[in-house]
């Protein structure tokens, strides 16, 4: 890799550069399902420049979670608010074309956001914009200042990461930090993935997909991937504990294939979808707070796992946690309580 | 000797991503554009991944980029009659000349 | 034998936490299996107590790690106070629970792991000393708390619950911005550790500005209010009290810490500004509340004039005595946590009683219901700051701080807060004595929720006995005093 | 090294690019959209910065804080869009009601 730290400073602009471009065009675009698509492709190449910060573990979560997992959250979405965002396509004076030109203060006022311009005179509007974007350049100025004052060589908490590795049961640093170290943090982060999982289904009433028969190329490369999705994500799982990888990413794989499976058509059992799979769903949270409890009787701290057996305690907890995650990934995807 | 060969199917298979970038943003209709990014992408992806097997370290690299370049056919594949299908059935009509 | 402090701060957060999945596994024992819990938890808040007291400030590594590698977990008065008010007023809340969603049988199987998922956020919140453990627990939080506002359905209660997470989600964002600045420059998140190593300059002023506006949007303080009513208001009544008891005081315990431990010598003006916002929310919340028609959007009204009071200690603290100003805003945080409780369930059993909250139509609801209205009068006592309530104390120390340092100003707001208060518990109190033209027919009313009101109000008053009890419990590990000045 | 400092200082850009688009746009998706921006911001800047140690081998705890925030962001991302489908469909609008009291 040493050739890629060479490379020169114009790789890092552009990719900047496109980052803030794709950023700025989701955010402005008139058309939403073509936000969605330019976000989706600033996750893209944000997973992209996570490779080049030497951050693969971040770059192998950014993609299919970041990009992949909420992209297809936001098209499941949009396809549902469809018929009204079809409407406002054909009719200019309606809901997105005004969005669109609420953020462009020098575009006439009549036609600009119906909430707000019609209660204040342009003036004020204008007025306020200058403020706003006098303030944002200042934030900007200030956090870039502080951004460059940062810029000296520093460790950080590498030495101590790497003084501690031998004891934390695998090889991998980030894994260390992750599934030992701060480990706690992890715990809760699951538990974050199934509230959510528990606020969506106490808000939606039925299942959001339509079931419309699958298109027969679909659901020929779904059968066909979803196996080795799931191999790569028992692969995903192993290979944490010594290079990037680990229960996330192997999790959104496992999500993705749950999600491909189900655009192809396939259900799960009626006799599964009760509380087989609420228990699927809870296992991750349910297995890392057992193992982390179970050893304050043996006399360890919370969470402290015994050298001597940290990397199978590790191992457990991983693999009932990707099981747990991609559960809920293609649970919040598929919306709906089964 | 290797390494030349290398870069040379590189560029060319960049050049064939090239193209295909310029078809999908020139062509006229739907169906065009998909021809354009999938027939010159998936050659063009097919020579990157020529080029990188030629610097590959381990025979097991050859073997995980081969995999990488037929998962990527299947996939592109499948997204473009999905595309096709859905513009017939929605009456995007193709482009005649 | 006590259990050892590892055991009750680990039982403190994952009693809730486990509960939460075992209601989300059976779904038609969830009233049990909450109740279970909640005593637990409880129990579990109530033997911290005398460990503190005996031991000392207590910290404890998670992982046996230790900071900074590792995480470590903090409790001391300050926690220990806000973890008790926690536990009493969630033991109150899932009391009412059961029968209140008795009536609302679809919403009952989501309320009880949301709420007990909240629990345990604010648990976790107030145990750690880890600024990105923080994060994950403020993420917990405002995540529970989004979804519970949104349990009843319908138009407003939906608006409202949207606002509230994109509100949440923003000031969340800020607050990481501002660890991450910390992070690279300390190399450390560890609440203590960076205490010892920060210094005035840039980068704190700027890690200072997005946590503070991220976390005072969190607490809804003027002019970052706007959120906070139609939420509060919109919510089942036993999510309406969490809401405001509970949760934006794991926002402002944060705000608090931060202060004490990291920021507090930075800057001269802000505690000022800091002070005339928060003495705008306690009279111009007052002044909204008064005005209100709907019994649940007054109270809700009331919530951010009392948001107001937390904040006039910032300018107090600098001066003379200025450690009595903090007592007296943690005394009054409990007491408005007690109080409000009360007030948001009793109106939750008025509004059983008449499926309605509109003030001018309580039609002698004092004959009908004499319990719940007893609940709010005394909850309203502590609220106005009369004797002997826990509310009074606060403020009698509030007082007593601001006279020490000749803040005359700061004095009259809190008077006259008291004051507007006591107009609009009046008002409410007068209506439920008047009779209307058109009689109502009530609904019966579960005694379940009208004592789990009645016994949070009276809590609110016994904190004003409570003080001599408290108050050294508040003292453990000093939380005011100077760390720098500390003897060694 | 100054090569990273761009795509540090690209984050606090993107930050800002996000709360801009927060505050303006009405429209709930976008809103939705641009704090995931924010929080993608935030991220570069916090891992971004974890890559100047001197040794080349990039600081892992701030990457495993950005893995937590990630999911995180996930997460919530998932929530908002419900409520956005669920408020959708109660009242029909696709972005916020402003003349509830304030």
């Amino acid at each position: 890799m040493a050739w890629l730290t060479g490379l020169p400073l114009a790789v890092d602009l552009v990719l900047g550069a496109t980052l803030l471009w794709l950023a700025w065009r989701a955010l402005s675009s008139p058309d939403l399902f073509q936000a969605v698509a330019l976000f989706i492709a600033f996750g893209v190449i944000l997973g992209l420049v996570w490779a080049r910060l030497d951050a693969i573990d971040i770059a192998l979560a950014e993609i299919p979670l970041g990009a992949g997992v909420t992209g297809a959250l936001l098209l499941a979405a949009l396809s549902q608010l469809q018929p009204a965002e079809v409407d406002a396509r054909a009719a200019p004076s309606a809901t997105e074309a005004n969005e669109h030109q609420a953020g462009q203060p020098g575009q006439t006022a009549e036609t600009a956001d119906a909430d707000e311009a019609q209660h204040k005179p342009a003036v004020f509007r204008a007025l306020l914009a200058a403020v706003m974007g006098l303030l944002l350049f200042a934030a900007l100025f200030s956090l870039g200042l502080v951004t460059w004052q940062l810029w000296e060589p520093s460790s950080g908490l590498t030495q101590q990461v790497n003084t501690h590795l031998p004891e934390s049961g695998v090889e991998h640093p980030v894994t260390a930090v992750l599934l030992n170290f701060r480990g706690y943090d992890t715990l809760l982060e699951i538990a974050v993935l199934l509230l959510a999982l528990i606020g969506v289904w106490s808000l939606a009433t039925a299942s959001n997909l339509g079931d419309t028969t699958p298109e027969p190329v679909l659901a020929a490369l779904s059968r066909l991937l979803a196996p080795l999705m799931i191999l790569v994500a028992a692969y995903l799982v192993w290979v944490g504990a010594h290079a990037p990888g680990g229960a996330f990413q192997a999790g959104s794989v496992l999500g993705a294939a749950g999600v491909l499976l189900r655009l192809s058509g396939w259900r799960l059992p009626a006799g599964a979808a009760g509380w087989p799979l609420r228990l699927v769903l809870a296992l991750g949270v349910a297995v890392f707070a057992f193992i982390g409890l179970a050893v304050i009787g043996l006399g360890e701290p919370l969470l402290g796992y015994p050298t001597a057996w940290a990397k199978h305690a590790i191992l457990v907890i991983e693999l009932a946690a990707t099981l747990s995650i991609g559960a809920i990934l293609a649970s919040l995807f598929i919306g709906g309580r089964p | 000797m290797l390494a030349s060969l290398s870069v040379v199917l590189l560029l060319a298979g960049a050049a064939f991503f090239l193209g295909g970038s310029v078809g999908m943003l020139r062509f006229p209709d739907v169906y065009t554009r998909l021809h354009a990014l999938t027939k010159a992408d998936n050659l063009g992806l097919g020579l990157v991944v020529l080029g990188l097997m030629l610097q590959a370290e381990s025979l097991a690299a050859v073997g995980k980029l081969f995999v990488i370049w037929l998962l990527l056919l299947a996939a592109s594949a499948t997204a473009s009659q999905l595309v096709a299908s859905w513009a017939q059935e929605n009456g995007f009509a193709p482009w005649r000349g | 034998m006590l259990p050892s402090g590892a055991v009750w701060t680990a039982a403190l957060v994952f009693t809730p936490l486990l509960a939460a999945l075992a209601c989300f596994l059976a779904p038609r024992a969830a009233n049990w299996i909450g109740l279970l819990a909640a005593g637990l938890t409880t129990l579990a808040a109530a033997t911290m107590v005398p460990t503190l007291m005996t031991d000392g400030p207590l910290r404890i590594a998670v992982g046996g790690w230790g900071a900074p590698l590792g995480i470590d977990l903090y409790a001391d008065g300050l926690s220990a106070v806000l973890l008790l008010m926690t536990a009493v007023v969630g033991l109150g809340v899932s009391a009412f629970a059961p029968a209140y969603f008795g009536a609302h049988p679809q919403q009952r199987p989501w309320f009880w792991p949301l709420w007990l998922i909240l629990w345990a956020a604010l648990n976790g919140l107030y145990l750690s000393a880890d600024l990105f453990n923080l994060y994950v627990m403020l993420e917990l939080l405002g995540l529970s708390a989004a979804a519970l506002t949104a349990l009843s359905g319908g138009g407003p209660a939906l608006n409202a619950a949207m606002r509230y997470l994109l509100v949440s989600l923003l000031g969340s964002a800020a607050y990481l911005l501002g660890v991450a600045l910390l992070y690279h420059a300390h190399a450390t998140v560890d609440i203590a550790l960076l205490g010892a190593r920060i210094e005035p300059g840039m980068l704190a002023n700027a890690a200072l500005a997005v946590m503070f506006a991220g976390l005072m949007l969190k607490t809804a303080l003027f002019p970052f209010h706007f959120w906070l009513p139609p939420a509060h208001a919109g919510a089942p009544a036993p999510v309406s009290a969490l809401l405001s008891a509970l949760v934006i005081k794991g926002s402002f315990y944060l705000l608090l810490r931060l202060w004490l431990d990291l920021f507090g010598d930075l800057s001269r003006l802000l505690p000022e500004l800091i002070g005339v916002l928060g003495a705008i929310a306690v009279l111009w919340g007052a002044l909204q509340a008064l005005q209100q028609q709907r019994l649940k959007l007054m109270i809700a009204y009331s919530t951010v004039a009392q948001v107001g009071y937390l904040f006039l200690a910032f300018p107090l603290a600098g001066g003379l005595n200025g450690t009595t100003a903090w007592r007296a805003v943690v005394y009054l945080a409990l007491a408005h946590g007690l109080a409000k409780a009360a007030m948001f369930l009793s109106a939750g059993a008025l509004l059983r009683f008449a499926h309605h909250d509109r003030i001018a139509d309580l039609d002698r609801a004092v004959h009908r219901l004499p319990l719940t209205l007893t609940a709010f009068v005394l909850a309203g006592v502590s609220i106005m700051g009369l004797p002997p309530s826990g509310g009074f104390v606060g403020k009698w120390l509030l007082l007593e701080a601001a006279f020490q340092q000749d803040r005359w100003g700061l004095a009259v707001v809190v008077l006259l807060g008291g004051v507007l208060a006591a107009a609009y518990v009046f008002k409410v109190v007068g209506y439920a004595f008047t009779p209307t033209a058109i009689a109502q027919e009530g609904g019966s009313v579960p005694l379940s929720m009208q004592w789990s009101a009645l016994l949070l109000a009276l809590g609110a008053i016994l904190l004003g006995f409570a003080a001599p009890l408290l108050l050294p419990l508040l003292e453990v590990g000093a939380p005011f005093e100077p760390i720098v000045g500390m003897p060694s | 090294m100054s090569s990273v400092l761009v795509l540090a200082l690209t984050g606090a850009g993107l930050t800002l690019l996000g709360l801009h688009a927060l505050i303006v746009k009405a429209h709930l998706l976008r809103k939705i959209l641009a704090l995931n921006v924010i929080s993608s911001g935030i991220f570069l800047l916090l891992a971004g910065l974890a890559a100047r140690t001197p040794g080349g081998e990039p600081d892992p705890v701030p990457q495993a804080m950005v893995l937590t925030g990630i999911v995180v962001a996930v997460a919530a991302t998932a929530l908002a869009l419900a409520l956005l489908l669920a408020l959708r469909s109660a009242t029909g609008r696709t972005r916020l009601d402003d003349d509830n009291g304030q």
